[in-house]
């Protein structure tokens, strides 16, 4: 859980826009929904650390594969902070805070798995896919370049439907639109992406009755639950336990979706 | 004749004997117990928690943050457990850590703030109150009542009959003259002020047209006002008696310097935390290698500015 | 029935035809015509020159700038060339470029501003005159007129007697409450306000124990006062009916739609001239790509922001 | 003079703390004593440009060696911005304003030059004597590692004297003591470096009757004499001109010392 300086092993395009980084990482063992702080400036601008999801665990030994000698996140460049990380090369050390946040419940063997992720929602899915083995993934995004990563999650032998809002690969929609058709009251969903997509999937996996956790994202300050800025309002069963807010970082950032007050999110 | 070599960092500041000037600052360091993982809380001055009101609170609707050009803006709401729970669940969990803690106080009305203030008079474990004035006044319309000195001094006096503690009153920059407002708390007896807290400000998403923050406005922070802080310290400095507690912007030793050499006795770390949330106790032994290498105390580098 | 396609980046402030909402800040693009070799004045809505005096000025003793987190602090001490210098020397050299150039004055007592105001108001090539309030006022013992709206509507109400020119009076964000100083000066008869004016900061030489600035304090500017100055537009937006002109901090289109969806009618670049010398041609562009992407007009984003 | 872009061409520790940075230049011409300002990075700390000397002009083609295929500047690691710099690889492009200032005078050719350099003060000095090829260099360094770029100025076959601190090279002391010795009234004295030294080669410039031109550095925010930023104060002489204050960037960085107020600098 320590700050720690990391020694970059990687850091190349998977396209023009998505990179694979890859970190030394011997010290902690990662649970699959875990996410670290990367601090991409030792400058003062940008400020914060950085939130990214652990998307593999490098050369894992041992029975569950999630110690090993190092860590791959995947990241999208959609700022200042993420385009500065881009021009990193191996060799440069970053500052790292993490794991931190609680991974994803390990599902009762008899549960039928399906995850539903939508663009970079993917990275935590990933990393709980390998590990569990087993489950089918429904994976939305905005076209074919998006989908790269699903390469690896072929690889594990996981059947995976794809939507594209474009079409231009799999279904032509939203992820969502799949979900109904790939659940029954007895599955255990895994969602990850953006929050209307999110939404969405909780609304469906309500009504057929079915086990939902979200892994939510939220602007972050500290990553530790002591600034209280990344909350999000918790539904009003959650309320009568005194919480009226939960905290993505300490709380989360995976939440069983029936906790979320999903119409102020 | 024997000469105890004393500790060149230690400075008593209303009343409370630091062992070093650094403190962290409330609502950047949660209750103290959060960075035990992270951080040794023995090595610090001091620890100012989380602002404590009469009943707990929930705080705003979310965003909360954004990040700005060297801060962020926070619009948190002071949600914080009470201060019942705080006495009963988060204070023991600093039980025997050597440090000076701060419990920070605040309410939406004077009589609130008396009953919080009371509640932690008997307190053991907590060595003094800060007072956050940069509170809505719900009887006076919303209008904070670090803004008007009238008001700020009636908060004071009232906190200061309701405790035995020493009283630290927290200012609000948002001011035309802070010295105005630091003489009236000095006035109404505060044992010192605490400066800044953060400076109202606003971020807008251009492609939603709405403010980024749930609550439109928020407070910045970071080291982007570290200027306007050290400037309204040293102002301070020349209009009152009192001690003086610096913050705003504080990353490292050297920044931290800039406000006790202003004038400040003590400083308190915020924003900085959230970075590196070992950086307070970098500050400290930075502040100790300047102190050696200038062969000098922090009690004689307190106010040492020369100008003109 | 014949439609003209109008310029969607068109914008009357003031009574001031601006072809773009884009200005350059007082004090940070010279008296214009230094540019010239770095960017193409004549894309610029507007010009806003060097603060003038009656009498030249020789300005701060040396350091007068220091760099800071994501800002800068200066003391120049309103160095100028003098009224007259200006008509006669620097305001020829913007003959032909196509933009509205806007004399910023300032005087140390009411009767200097109104001076200053009288020799321009007879000058070809001057389209506005944008009075600058945040100055010492010698008759109140260094009082700034900006930080009083009884002084500020005095020196308002003056000039506007003196001059047929548009007035733009432009706000000291040290203040308490802008909105008061907005109304102050909307009631003297301000045409528009500008704002914000720097902020008092300090800077110190923890090896030097000294301010690094010659005199003690000086002005904060620059992306880190962004989101203060982003508030007090939307403040003042809401308190007056005046066209405001927006500015502090922007580098970027993005900063500068900030200002015009938060109510802003314009925006001044400042600190960014120095960064970039072609910047302000930037944002110009910027806004254009932005509007025609949004299929709208400046117009119709001026003030465009949706709350709660 | 206007902004541009220009690729690094090479970017190599001279010491630890010492770099050369070689940047393609083909635009305009370079005169001695004429200065860059940098942008170390397009974030927005630090803000400002950071202003350095040039110290060579690469391949140089033609009468005068000032027009060529690059640049090169040396610069001192002392804080944020030239510690990003320092980090900078071949190939990456930064933005570049200048040449800007105002350049070194040319000398008769019956004038005994002597150039008087202290530590960073040996850039412009250094495509000065490259241009001008006769004249002595006093050079005062805190120590030997400092005086690395000394040996560019021995190849060009002037006389360099050297003055250390530490007493490791050379006279032990300030290299101002060196000076009286070496110059006679008909002298022309070029000087860069600190302040404190600048003010003693004025003083015993004056003394002994020589002509002197110094190289005053100053923070800077625009470098085109529009932020009045970077002033000095003019001699008593130079007020009757009414210019109370000279700007180090646009009336310099290059004056006659007698120009300057030297006991407000
Ligand atoms: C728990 C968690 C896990 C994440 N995992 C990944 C991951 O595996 N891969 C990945 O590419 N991204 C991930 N993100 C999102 C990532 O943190 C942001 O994309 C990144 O912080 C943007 O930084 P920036 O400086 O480039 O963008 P900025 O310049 O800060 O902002 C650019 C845009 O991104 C938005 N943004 C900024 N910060 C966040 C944030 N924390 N969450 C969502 N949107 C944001 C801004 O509103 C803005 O529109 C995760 C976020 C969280 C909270
Ligand atoms: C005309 C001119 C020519 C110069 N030529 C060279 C050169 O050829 N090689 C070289 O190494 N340096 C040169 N300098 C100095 C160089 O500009 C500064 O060292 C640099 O700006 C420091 O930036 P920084 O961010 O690393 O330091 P900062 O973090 O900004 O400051 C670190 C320290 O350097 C001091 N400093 C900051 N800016 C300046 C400045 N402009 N002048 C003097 N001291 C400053 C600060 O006071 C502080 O003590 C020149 C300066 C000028 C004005
Ligand atoms: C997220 C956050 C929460 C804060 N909460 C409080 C609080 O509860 N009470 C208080 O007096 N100040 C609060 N502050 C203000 C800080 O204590 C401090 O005065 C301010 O942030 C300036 O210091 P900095 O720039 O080092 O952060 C908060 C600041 C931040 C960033
Ligand atoms: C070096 C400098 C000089 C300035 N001089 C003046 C001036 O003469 N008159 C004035 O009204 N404002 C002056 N200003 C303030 C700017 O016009 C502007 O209000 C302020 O810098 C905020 O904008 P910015 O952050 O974009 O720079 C000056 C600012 C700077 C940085
Ligand atoms: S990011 Fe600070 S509490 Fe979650
Ligand atoms: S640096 Fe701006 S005037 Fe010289």
């Amino acid at each position: 859980m320590q700050e720690q300086r990391v020694e970059i092993l990687y850091n190349e395009p998977v396209s023009s826009r998505y990179f694979r980084l890859g970190l030394k990482w011997k010290t902690s063992v990662i649970v699959p929904g875990h996410f670290v702080m990367l601090r991409v400036s030792d400058g003062l601008d940008p400020l914060l650390r950085r939130p990214f999801g652990v998307y593999k665990v490098l050369n894992a030994k041992g029975r569950d594969k999630l110690k090993g000698d190092g860590i791959e996140l995947i990241y999208q460049v959609v700022g200042k902070g993420t385009g500065i990380l881009s021009g990193k090369t191996p060799g440069e050390v970053l500052s790292v805070l993490g794991p931190l946040g609680n991974g994803f419940p390990v599902p009762h063997p008899s549960q039928d798995i399906v995850m539903i992720a939508g663009g970079m929602g993917i990275v935590p899915l990933y990393l709980f896919a390998s590990t569990i083995k087993r489950g089918s993934l429904l994976f939305g995004a905005r076209g074919k370049a998006q989908t790269l990563v699903a390469k690896d999650f072929k690889a594990l032998g996981l059947k995976v439907r794809f939507a594209t809002e474009d079409g231009s690969l799999g279904h032509k929609g939203y992820v969502t639109d799949l979900l109904s058709g790939a659940i029954t009251p007895g599955t255990i969903v895994y969602a990850c992406g953006p929050a209307p997509m999110l939404k969405k999937a909780a609304e469906i996996c309500a009504k057929e009755g079915a086990q939902c956790y979200v892994s939510l994202e939220r602007a972050m300050a500290c990553g530790i639950g002591v600034c209280l800025g990344c909350a999000v309002k918790a539904s009003a069963h959650n309320e009568r336990e005194n919480k009226n807010y939960v905290m993505v970082c300490s709380d989360g950032p995976v939440f069983e979706s029936a906790l979320i007050d999903w119409d102020r999110i | 004749m024997k000469k105890t070599k004393e500790n060149p960092l230690a400075i008593v500041v209303a009343g409370i004997r630091l062992k070093n000037p650094v403190m962290t600052a409330s609502g950047t360091f949660g209750y103290g117990s959060e960075f035990m993982p992270y951080t040794d809380l023995s090595k610090l001055g001091g620890i100012v928690v989380k602002g404590l009101s009469l009943k707990p609170r929930q705080g705003n609707p979310s965003p909360r943050i954004v990040e700005t050009p060297c801060g962020m803006l926070n619009a948190i709401g002071l949600q914080n457990v009470g201060v019942e729970a705080f006495i009963t669940d988060k204070l023991p969990k600093l039980k025997g850590v050597d440090t000076a803690v701060v419990a920070n106080i605040f309410g939406e009305t004077v009589d609130e703030y008396i009953e919080v203030a009371k509640r932690l008079d008997d307190t053991e474990g907590v060595s003094a109150l800060e007072i956050n004035i940069s509170c809505p006044n719900v009887k006076k319309g919303g209008i904070v009542f670090g803004t008007d000195p009238f008001e700020a001094a009636r908060v004071v006096s009232a906190v200061k009959k309701a405790t035995r503690l020493p009283v630290i009153t927290k200012l609000s920059p948002n001011v035309t003259d802070i010295r105005v407002m630091a003489k009236a708390v000095e006035d109404a007896g505060t044992d010192a002020v605490s400066l800044i807290n953060t400076i109202t400000g606003m971020v807008i998403d251009i492609e939603k047209r709405r403010p980024v923050l749930a609550t439109s406005t928020g407070g910045l922070s970071g080291p982007a006002i570290r200027p306007i802080a050290v400037r309204m310290v040293w102002q301070v400095s020349q209009a009152v008696r009192v001690p003086i507690i610096g913050m705003g912007g504080i990353m490292s030793a050297k920044d931290a310097l800039e406000f006790i050499i202003a004038g400040a006795s003590a400083v308190q770390v915020g924003t900085a935390n959230f970075v590196d949330p070992d950086i307070s106790v970098k500050v400290v032994s930075g502040i100790a290698e300047y102190v050696e290498r200038h062969g000098t105390t922090v009690k004689d580098l307190v106010g040492s500015l020369t100008t003109g």
